[in-house]
């Protein structure tokens, strides 16, 4: 699986994006995984209140979306374009 | 970039580093369809007094690329659905960007001009917090994140 | 044509004949004061459809000269005191029009989009049904004045 | 006194302003001794609730304004700019 970071996410963790193989069938199962990972994850989502999440580029409200079958999953801070 | 026909309302958005022209953006509406009576535009520019204090030398927009064209349209799509428009151009610049440059531009067609003043406060009220783009300042001597405002996202309920 | 400097909100009011360039006045109001932040403008053009039944000639604009940039001015300065702004700038052509060419620009810089978007609605209203100025449409075989609208009557009560 | 026409009630009284010597004191006064002078008159002020008055280019909501000490006043149908 796909997982693209941007901004201070992407900053915390050092990567635009990275391949995974991923056990975790939804979002917040994600986010546990890669915590339990190394500590740069665990800082990144340190505050989940701050975190937004794409799947396959849509965005999703609730963390305990599915994530089977997702090619791609992104996660990054409330936009601020305009 | 991506251009649609639908419904007569012809929707154009882009995504890109390089400047606009909002002049020759007016021109291609006019060229597809003469008579919109009304246009309205938003053409937002770089500040560089968002801290009093220091001055801003930059600003760095990131963006999700793909995913950003696609939900300026369907911020679109859901403008021309709620209003009679004529014509909607999005161009929202990503990259490096200096005080002075513009950032973005939404401009709106329509034969009456209550229904382009809505369209055009509705589209960038969306793009403020639901197009993943992000921005940072840069300063002489430190960088940083702008935060997503409270007040944005308030705006939103209006709709 | 009229110029004021008041509480840093320049207004520019042109009652005129000859056309304008949007371009070259947003250009003018960068000029004055390089980060307005967001510009919201409304552009008005001669429609050929108001009646779908024939085809508009041209539309003749009547006014009543000095009284119709004053009551302008007074508009835009009314719109100063309610809202932060940075400027206004408002041009109205008079004399004969045929179908796509602009009528009228109401440009409002300032340095949040809601305020700017609030002002450029408020001068769009009253230019409407307060300022001096009467439409007559010629079509091949007659000739009607425009009706004011009830509508836009009713927009003012917003206010 | 200096009166003004505009739009279709300068096309009914057939210029677009002119000099005139009046005894009236307010507005309507001013209308009613100018219906007395002319049939063309009385078809331009027909149906006062279409008649919008300026004095010395100020616009009055009241017919029974005064019109003493003023230069001009002017007469046009409700207003379509913009």
């Amino acid at each position: 699986m796909k997982i693209l970071y941007f901004s201070w996410l992407r900053e915390k963790v050092g990567v635009p994006n990275e391949e995974k193989d991923i056990k975790a069938t939804t979002v917040i199962g994600l986010i546990e995984e890669l915590v339990q990972l190394e500590e740069r994850y665990a800082m990144a989502f340190s505050d989940l209140k701050s975190v937004r999440v794409a799947v396959d580029q849509k965005l999703v409200q609730d963390l305990k979306t599915s994530i089977e079958n997702a090619r791609e999953v992104a996660f990054f801070p409330p936009m601020t374009g305009g | 970039m991506s251009s649609y026909g639908i419904n007569h309302c012809e929707i154009f958005v882009s995504v890109q580093g390089h400047d606009f022209n909002l002049q020759f953006e007016i021109e291609s509406i006019k060229n597809e369809r003469k008579n919109f009576g009304g246009l309205v535009s938003f053409l937002g520019q770089v500040r560089n007094d968002r801290d009093t204090e220091k001055e801003l030398l930059f600003l760095e927009l990131e963006h999700y690329p793909d995913m950003t064209e696609r939900e300026i349209i369907s911020i679109c799509q859901e403008a021309k659905d709620r209003w009679e428009l004529g014509a909607i151009r999005v161009i929202h610049r990503v990259g490096k960007l200096v005080p002075g440059d513009n950032i973005v531009l939404a401009l709106v067609a329509a034969s009456h001009r209550n229904e382009a003043f809505k369209a055009s406060e509705f589209i960038m009220d969306f793009l403020k917090s639901r197009v993943p783009i992000w921005k940072k300042e840069h300063f002489e001597d430190n960088s940083s994140w702008v935060k997503s405002k409270q007040s944005d996202e308030e705006l939103l309920s209006r709709w």
